[in-house]
């Protein structure tokens, strides 16, 4: 048990039980902390890969732009009660049934696949280091990062139709 | 000038029809039709010659679909048949108003146009293609101009067209089949298609439903009587004297040709339901109340001969059928006109309202009875040539289908006279009934004219017909 | 030359008919029963002169008119075959014709439709002549369904009566049965010898190596056709009820020349029933047990032409007695007397029945003698000829009928004779009712009695000399007849006149007399009236009502088919459209239960959705 | 390439149209544009796609993109010219509106042309967002709205999905690159990451074409979204996944085994059967099309049983579908507006109010079911002609069943408009409809009378 | 600089991964508050992005990484676009809750 692997083996347990204690907590505001923990933790997991621009861009635009999305739309529509009704039973056993099913059918193929055999590959060639990527990002990926613009624009725009007021009859 | 002449020519005359305007459409689309009959005279006077009028061409490399219309005698003789019904057809509904007569007599022509192409077509899908567009026109005729009450109609209507799609659908998928065996969708390459015994017994399946539900043989004919008591009369006379040989020409040219050996060994079953569709339809003609229902179950019978004869594999066989066939074209057609006249003047189809119409009548009459008589397979007309040459067949085959497929000279006349009689005799009618008009004179004399002449001297027509016959089956046999 | 005249002889009545038809209307009644009658003598004339021509040359003249029908192992022409037997029946199919068309002119005049009755007519002249004349069988199918077809229009000629049309209709319905089995027998011949024509059939089989069982089938079908058309057993009930026609309709079609269309053709086909003894035993039995029933009912009918029917069809069944026995000789001499008489008493019927303005029931009539002598007398003449006297036509015809069958079959012969004594006691007692005592209908009718014109008399007294006369075509011992016949029926001995058959004419007579003085005790000394329909009871009932044979078959065939239409109809019919319907009932049914799947939660969605994946992913990966 | 960035700049323009003022202009020039955008596809397409060799890593046209392309922009073009009067009663947001539609057609071309999953990704979720937005774009609609947050949650946890098997894809080759995947999915034993990640991907896909068992946010997004959005999604939307998903497997040169050829042959089955079914009981009109849309997938799912040679009758098919549905929506938002009762009594006696439009309606529907001329035949024969030929008759009897059963509910609607009386009065039909209506269906019974038009375009 | 997943394992990563998708797509079927299941989906694509900089470690290669920004970008822009559509379903239904979503069926 390497340091490595045991700080693995807590971060893993943070990511998966905030995880499912965003979706536990009756509380959406509990759920989004719990979710902005989870993120946290994920980004603890790239700076165990020692990606660390793409920990802090994770955490910058998770924890920093979608969750806070998410907790202005939690306020503004009054959200912070725990006045859910739970879904019917049997949706929830589906639910379970499913999450249990799922699991067990993905996880099944990865261990019935062959593992992995021998050292994984070491080439000590930097390959996530701002500069490395932003190259990448410009060069070869020049495309669909301007596509990805285009992608943020629609949504832009889609956002601003879906909640531009019209002026009443013409 | 080749067949293909017909064709353009009817398509042409259908968007004249169209274009013409709802007071013009019924003289155009007569004109239109006379000209293709005289057209396809003067094709089948080049055909005697030994021009060769058919038509290759291509349409589509992939799948290798051709523009491929072959005018040998048979596909002539159903020409014909075609472009001189159509005439007579239009003409007959001289009589009747139609609302937006212009679409109406669009379509009647646009009928006839794919009608034709079926009888012409020698491309696989090509005559596919004719064989369902021919759908959509009756549907549509049968739809808007029919009559009755409109939710039935619609059902009955529907029903017909879904039953009849489907069972083709299945053609189409022998179609494909074959095409993915021979590469090609020409009838010749399919008639040298040899194909192992089961796949012979499927093709010749998926053909039989469609062409069962189009002739109809029992029990593929439940949409028939319903649709032809609804269709308008010019629906019906469509449907009967041309479609459903449609059906028939089709069992002689593609089904039995391509898949011989499945066609001989199933033979027996065939001509056995052929003739029970005979009987059957005998007897449930005998107590129709509805003047085109009886009709519908008369013609059901006759047709149910006919496929018998196109089953026995035999010369004798087919060249009765195709005499009958177009013999009973013309009588049908005749039969529904009769019907139509009567309704024009009583405004009933119910059996039971009329009666006693003969003493007003004489003309009427007269022609209604040599068309009964002709229905009946009197000798000297047409209709008896071709019921003569099918039994012998039969007879060749079984003495017992010759017997059984007989009954239908006696029932036949007990459900012809019986209607006649209800229908024409009796005490004078009460309401008084107007002779025929002389438009309606035309088309009825027309009818008996050709249907007495080739009665007494029908070697024209054999002639046209028998080398094709021949040809195809030397195919079976091969 | 020859031929023209024979497509003359044979056309000429078609003119009539089509004259008739097409402007019949527009001329006067005399004119057109006049083109009617005339067209039909003409073919009379042109008969006669062939006759006389065959008498000399004694050959037959065959010829083709054009080629007809084509199937794959023969060809069909329409040919035309002027022989002895063709020319025989010729001769008196014309001749009477001619004499009824002359006879309806008056008969007739009253009625609006009597251009219509006359074209019908010359219809049934031409169709009976192309029958007659045909070469092959098919042509003599045309002329065989045609005169159906005429018996069928003009049996109900007074078509505002449905009990007439009810008629007609039965008449053509049971011939058509006949038809069938004239067809199939065809096909059979047809591909036996690939041909139909007599001369060829004959050749073929002379050639022998026929199979005689299938021959046998063929000539069973053949006659089960002529039970048709010539009203046998079982075959028979048309011909009563066909008496709704005018009445010299029932003289020439009902009783001399179609219904005699049968006897034709079984002897035209002799050739064939030579070969095939089994069905020669068939016709004969079915000849007698016919002669047998029907004279049986006639003695107790009251309609004057329901008698006259029975008889006719009791005469033809000892025709098919004879038949049935190879003496088609003899067959043929008694369809000649027969149309003699028979067209006599039926044209004398029609004489009362005109004087009685429509009365047919013999329960009202009586003592017509004085009113009507021409009338009375013919009849007379030809019911002594009927009952077999000496020497009037029938006695000769008929006795050699009976010495046929004493000769072959004794059981038959004592049926046959049975037949001729209920014969004779019918037919006086039909005289007596009519003609004798007193008149018993009502005073108006008494009022208007009187001798009919003498375009109706003529006829019947011409008739009436032949029914004398008629006999001596065939007298024993010079058998001019037989002779005549021998080129087609080959040589027949001819009776000895020994004393065996003086006995035997002995036998017939005594026994006609039997009958009439059985008649005459009953109805002239006891002064009987037979009882209202109401009053008859026990046997006498059903024989009056005819064995309750029409019932029997409403009953098991016609109501039958009517069940079965009907079932068809109702229940069949859309129970076989359900099963189609049943399909589409499916798949709509199909789509509502869908619809309740459909229940816009997506929670349900995306649960099918995962399921989904997780099956498609276990079947991949993880089911092997 | 350059055809992305023409439709790219061009939904900037509409864009920049709207701060100028230039809504007048909007569509016009839209028009033009596209035709040169069209224009620009062909030539580039006749001269040779090759060429094209900037990015090719990203995108590459080939013979199979031109031609998609060309019938996307083709139908971006009906939907644009519709847009004009179909938002009309939205004046401020109809340069949004445009702007949303050039870039979904940019986003689909970008999926037909991808050589990289990135571009793929990026491309599906281009034409997702827009969709997503067109569909809740009635913001006082409660159905629109209902629309959009269904298609929404379903719709992005699709992407979830694909992206997973795109993750794993690349966990198994280290690449994203079509063309390098193509080459190790040959050679190398490959982990089983990548058939896993490709199913995933799949599975994504059907969900966007709407296949069974994936189908079923499609009725309820479709009957509650604005009707052109509804067209838009039924024709560009669904072809251009069709299309990808085709492209997909034929470029990865996914080794389609037997086993996965079963689950196509049992998707495609529950796909025709499930969406006939359900669209026999169907009363709204944009359901039932939803409904027939679905089995439509099934349809073209057979297409990928003989991924090798079918990129032509996948073509066909999707331009014969794609152009009736086009006509088929043009009648009906001329019909029912943007919103109101569209169930099919809406219909009723449109044969004697509006014959051509009937006409329009009728051929169009008939097309759909298959019957001849129309192209809609060729495309279900070319496509059970080369099914049989795979050797898959039975699916092929089951299309054809279908087949039968379509024409109960298509001609439910053909009935109503011939039957039944009009109930209201006359309504004026934009023109504009009519001819976009008009040249659809035109151009649907010319490639059905040739089809080789369309078919001998991928050779 | 050594492999790390030569200590970890890339199985282990796997596993993680695919348990929080599994999470994620739990969370989407469990709840019924629309924007928790957006939370769900969020996990659920976090849970790929985390698979990708796995991957893209396993085989020392930057294009993984490069498309977890096309991720995020994707993310955020469904994020934007899904939460516009929650504000106006909240809007006109008052609620959030998925459960109410039901005038479309059938």
């Amino acid at each position: 048990m390497s340091p490595i692997l045991i700080t693995f083996y807590c971060l893993a347990a943070i990511t998966l039980a905030t995880a499912f204690l965003t979706i536990y907590s009756k509380n959406p505001i509990h759920s989004a902390i719990y979710l902005v923990l989870c993120f946290f933790s994920i980004a603890g997991h790239y700076l165990l890969f020692n990606a660390q621009f793409l920990a802090i861009v994770h955490i910058i635009v998770y924890s920093g732009a979608i969750m806070i999305l998410f907790l202005f739309t939690i306020m503004l529509m009054n959200l912070n009660k725990e006045n859910e009704v739970h879904k019917p039973r049997i949706t929830r056993l589906g639910a379970i049934v499913v999450f249990v099913v799922t699991s067990i059918v993905l996880t099944t193929i990865f261990i019935n696949s062959k593992p992995i055999a021998g050292e994984y590959p070491t080439t000590g060639e930097d390959f996530q280091s701002i500069k490395v990527l932003g190259k990448i990002l410009l060069n070869e990926y020049m495309v669909p990062f301007e596509f990805a613009s285009i992608l943020l624009l629609v949504a832009m725009i889609g956002v601003v139709l879906l909640s531009k007021k019209e002026k009443p009859g013409k | 000038m080749d067949v293909t002449t017909i064709l353009l020519l009817l398509l042409v005359g259908a968007v004249a029809t169209f274009l013409a305007g709802d007071k013009l459409a019924s003289k155009v689309a007569l004109v239109f039709s006379l000209g293709t009959l005289g057209v396809s005279l003067s094709l089948l006077n080049q055909l005697l010659q030994g021009t060769d009028i058919s038509f290759v061409g291509t349409w589509i490399d992939n799948p290798k679909v051709a523009l491929a219309f072959k005018a040998d005698g048979l596909a002539m003789a159903m020409v014909l048949l075609t472009t001189a019904l159509t005439p007579l057809i239009v003409f007959s509904s001289f009589g009747n108003h139609f609302n937006n007569s212009k679409n109406f007599y669009a379509l009647v022509l646009f009928m006839a146009f794919a009608m034709a192409g079926t009888f012409l077509a020698a491309d696989g899908l090509l005559y596919y293609i004719f064989w369902e567009l021919a759908l959509i026109p009756i549907y549509f005729i049968a739809l808007v101009w029919g009559n009755g009450d409109a939710e039935e109609r619609k059902k009955a209507v529907l029903k017909f067209f879904i039953y009849t799609l489907g069972g083709s659908l299945f053609m189409l998928i022998a179609f494909a089949y074959l095409y993915s065996k021979a590469g090609s969708f020409l009838l010749e390459d399919l008639y040298n298609l040899d194909l192992s015994a089961g796949e012979e017994s499927w093709i010749f399946l998926a053909f039989f439903l469609a062409y069962a539900i189009k002739i109809p043989i029992i029990p593929f004919h439940t949409w028939q009587a319903k649709v032809y008591q609804k269709a308008p009369t010019v629906g019906t006379m469509l449907l009967s004297g041309i479609m459903l040989k449609m059906g028939l020409y089709s069992v002689i040219r593609w089904q039995l040709p391509i898949a011989p050996h499945a066609a001989k060994e199933y033979m027996p079953i065939l001509i056995g339901l052929s003739i029970a569709g005979v009987i059957y339809g005998s007897i449930v003609a005998l107590r129709q109340k509805d003047l085109k229902k009886l009709l519908a179950y008369s013609s059901l019978a006759h047709v149910g001969l006919i496929a018998a004869g196109c089953y026995t594999l035999t010369l004798d066989g087919l060249s009765g059928a195709v005499a009958q066939m177009i013999a009973h074209g013309f009588v049908i057609v005749g039969l529904f006109f009769v019907a139509e006249i009567i309704y024009r003047r009583y405004e009933t189809r119910t059996i039971t309202d009329m009666g006693g119409i003969r003493t007003q009548t004489p003309k009427f009459t007269s022609m209604f009875m040599i068309l009964v008589l002709a229905s009946v397979a009197l000798p000297g007309t047409y209709n008896f040539v071709g019921e003569f040459t099918v039994l012998y067949s039969l007879s060749q085959a079984n003495l017992w289908f010759a017997v059984l497929g007989g009954t239908t000279i006696i029932l036949g006349a007990y459900y012809m006279l019986k209607m006649f009689q209800n229908v024409m005799l009796g005490e004078t009618n009460a309401k008084a009934f107007a002779d025929v008009t002389s438009s309606e004179a035309i088309t009825l004399v027309a009818i008996i004219a050709f249907l007495l002449f080739f009665g007494l001297y029908p070697k024209p027509i054999t002639d046209l017909v028998e080398p094709t016959l021949k040809e195809i089956l030397a195919v079976i046999n091969k | 030359m020859e031929k023209n005249l024979a497509l003359v002889l044979l056309l000429s009545p078609f003119v009539g008919f089509l004259f008739n038809i097409f402007f019949g209307k527009k001329v006067s009644r005399t004119v057109s029963g006049a083109i009617g009658t005339l067209t039909v003598v003409l073919s009379f004339l042109l008969s006669i002169c062939f006759f006389s021509q065959l008498n000399q040359s004694g050959k037959p003249f065959e010829f083709s008119v054009f080629d007809w029908i084509q199937v794959s192992n023969f060809k069909l022409d329409f040919g035309i075959l002027l022989d002895q037997l063709s020319l025989l029946w010729l001769l008196f199919v014309t001749g009477i014709g001619s004499l009824i068309h002359l006879y309806s002119i008056s008969y007739m005049h009253d009625d609006e439709n009597m251009h219509k009755f006359f074209a019908y007519l010359n219809l049934f002249v031409f169709f009976m002549i192309t029958l007659v004349v045909g070469s092959n069988l098919l042509v003599m199918f045309i002329g065989w369904e045609g005169v159906g077809l005429c018996s069928y229009l003009l049996i109900g000629f007074w078509y505002k009566n449905q009990d007439y049309n009810d008629a007609a209709k039965k008449a053509f319905i049971m011939n058509r049965v006949g038809d069938l089995g004239f067809l199939i027998g065809m096909f059979i011949i047809g591909a036996l010898f690939s041909t139909l024509n007599y001369a060829e059939i004959k050749t073929a089989l002379a050639a022998g190596n026929a199979d005689t069982a299938l021959l046998g089938v063929a000539a069973l079908c053949l006659f089960i056709g002529a039970t048709g058309k010539s009203a046998q057993l079982p075959l028979y009930t048309w011909l009563p009820d066909a008496m709704a026609g005018p009445t010299p309709v029932s003289a020439l079609i009902h009783a001399a020349t179609m219904v005699t269309a049968g006897i034709f053709m079984v002897t035209r086909m002799n050739f064939v029933f030579d070969l095939t003894p089994d069905v020669q035993n068939i016709i004969a039995i079915v000849g007698a047990l016919t002669a047998l029933v029907a004279a049986s009912i006639g003695l107790l009918q009251n309609d004057i032409k329901k008698v006259l029917a029975y008889s006719t069809v009791s005469q033809l069944g000892l025709m098919f007695l004879a038949l049935g026995f190879g003496a088609y000789n003899v067959a043929v001499f008694h369809v000649i007397t027969h149309a003699f008489f028979k067209a006599c008493l039926f044209l004398g019927s029609g004489s009362v029945i005109h004087g009685l303005h429509g009365e047919q029931d013999m329960r009202n009539m009586g003592g017509l003698r004085k009113a009507m002598p021409i009338t009375f007398w013919t009849m007379m003449i030809s019911t002594l000829a009927i009952a077999g006297i000496f020497p009037f036509a029938g006695f000769w015809s008929k006795d050699e009928i009976l010495m046929v069958a004493f000769e072959h079959n004794k059981v038959l012969y004592v049926i046959a004779s049975i037949a001729s004594i209920m014969t004779a006691f019918y037919m006086f007692r039909l005289m007596y009712l009519t003609f004798f005592r007193e008149f018993r209908g009502t005073e108006e009718q008494k009022h208007h009695l009187h001798e009919s014109p003498s375009l109706i008399t003529i006829p019947l007294i011409i008739l009436a000399v032949l029914a004398v006369i008629g006999g001596a075509i065939n007298l024993p011992g010079s058998m001019w007849l037989t002779h005549f016949l021998e080129p087609i029926l080959g040589k027949h001995e001819a009776h000895a006149l020994g004393t065996h058959e003086f006995m035997l004419m002995g036998v017939a007579l005594v026994g006609a007399l039997v009958g009439i003085l059985w008649a005459n005790a009953k109805y002239i000394k006891q002064a009987f009236v037979p009882k209202s329909d109401a009053e008859i009871t026990g046997f006498n009932k059903t024989i009056y009502d005819k064995y309750y044979v029409d019932e029997f078959y409403t009953f098991l065939i016609v109501k039958p088919i009517n069940g079965l239409s009907n079932f068809f109809r109702t229940t069949l019919e859309p129970a076989l459209g359900k099963v189609v319907f049943s399909f589409g009932s499916l798949a709509n049914g199909l789509g509502t239960q869908g619809k309740k799947i459909q229940n816009g939660n997506i929670g349900l969605y995306l649960f099918v959705f995962v399921i989904g994946v997780c099956a498609i992913i276990t079947y991949l990966f993880i089911a092997q | 390439m350059q055809t992305l960035i023409a439709i790219t700049a061009l939904g900037v323009f509409c864009l920049i149209a709207e701060i100028f003022n230039l809504r007048k202009l909007l569509v016009p020039v839209t028009v033009v544009g596209l035709l040169a955008v069209l224009g620009l596809t062909l030539q580039l397409w006749s001269i040779d796609p090759a060429l094209d060799t900037r990015y090719t890593s990203m995108i590459a046209v080939d013979g199979f993109a031109s031609a998609f392309s060309t019938l996307f922009v083709l139908l971006t073009l009906f939907l644009v010219l519709m847009s004009d009067t179909f938002y009309q009663e939205h004046p401020t947001k109809f340069s949004d509106f445009v702007a949303i539609k050039i870039f979904l057609l940019a986003g689909a071309v970008a999926m037909v042309s991808f050589t990289n999953l990135s571009m793929f990704f990026l491309g599906i979720e281009v034409l997702s967002i827009s969709l997503y937005v067109l569909a809740a774009s009635k913001r006082l609609d409660i159905k629109s709205n209902e629309a959009g947050m269904k298609y929404f949650l379903m719709g992005s946890f699709a992407s979830g999905i694909i992206l997973f098997g795109i993750c794993l894809i690349y966990g198994a080759m280290m690449s994203f690159d079509v063309t390098f995947i193509k080459e190790m999915s040959r050679s190398a034993e490959l982990p089983i990451w990548f058939p896993i990640g490709i199913i995933l991907v799949v599975i994504g896909m059907l969900f966007k074409i709407a296949a069974a068992p994936f189908h079923f946010w499609a009725p309820d997004v479709y009957e509650g979204s604005p009707a052109l959005t509804t067209a838009t999604m039924s024709t560009l939307a669904k072809v251009t996944a069709m299309a990808t998903l085709f492209k997909l497997l034929s470029v990865m040169n996914a080794d389609i085994d037997s086993k996965f050829q079963m689950v196509i042959v049992v998707v495609s089955i529950l796909s025709m059967s499930i969406g006939n079914l359900m669209a026999l009981r169907q009363d709204n009109v944009k359901r039932m099309l939803a409904f027939s849309g679905i089995s439509h997938a099934g349809f073209m799912l057979m297409a990928l049983l003989s991924i090798s040679n079918a990129g032509s009758m996948l073509l066909y098919y999707a331009a014969a579908y794609a152009l009736a549905g086009i006509a088929a929506f043009a009648v009906i938002v001329s019909v029912t507006g943007d919103g109101g009762n569209e169930t099919t009594a809406r219909f009723n006696g449109l044969g004697k109010t509006h014959p051509l439009l009937a006409a329009i309606l009728t051929a169009s529907l008939l097309s759909m079911a298959g019957i001849p001329i129309f192209s809609g035949f060729f495309a279900k024969f070319m496509l059970f002609s080369q099914t049989i030929q795979s050797g898959y008759l039975f699916l092929v009897i089951v299309g054809v069943i279908n087949s039968i059963i379509s024409v109960g509910y298509y001609f439910k609607l053909i009935l109503a408009m011939y039957t039944k009386e009009a109930g209201e009065g006359k309504q004026a039909v934009p023109l504009v409809y009519t001819i976009v209506a008009v040249l659809s269906i035109a151009f649907n019974i010319i490639i059905g009378l040739y089809p080789a038009l369309v078919t001998d375009l991928l050779g | 600089m050594n492999n790390i997943l030569n200590q970890i394992g890339i199985e282990n990563y796997i596993f993680l991964s695919v348990l929080l998708f599994c999470i994620g797509v739990f969370g989407v079927l469990y709840r019924r508050n629309a924007i928790i299941v957006f939370m769900s989906i969020e996990i659920m694509l976090n849970a790929v992005n985390l698979l990708f900089v796995a991957f893209s470690t396993y085989h020392q290669d930057s294009e993984g990484q490069v498309f977890v920004f096309f991720s995020m970008a994707v993310a955020a822009a469904e994020v934007a676009v899904g939460l516009a559509i929650l504000v106006s379903v909240f809007r006109n239904l008052g609620s959030i809750d998925i459960d109410n979503l039901k005038n479309l069926k059938g």
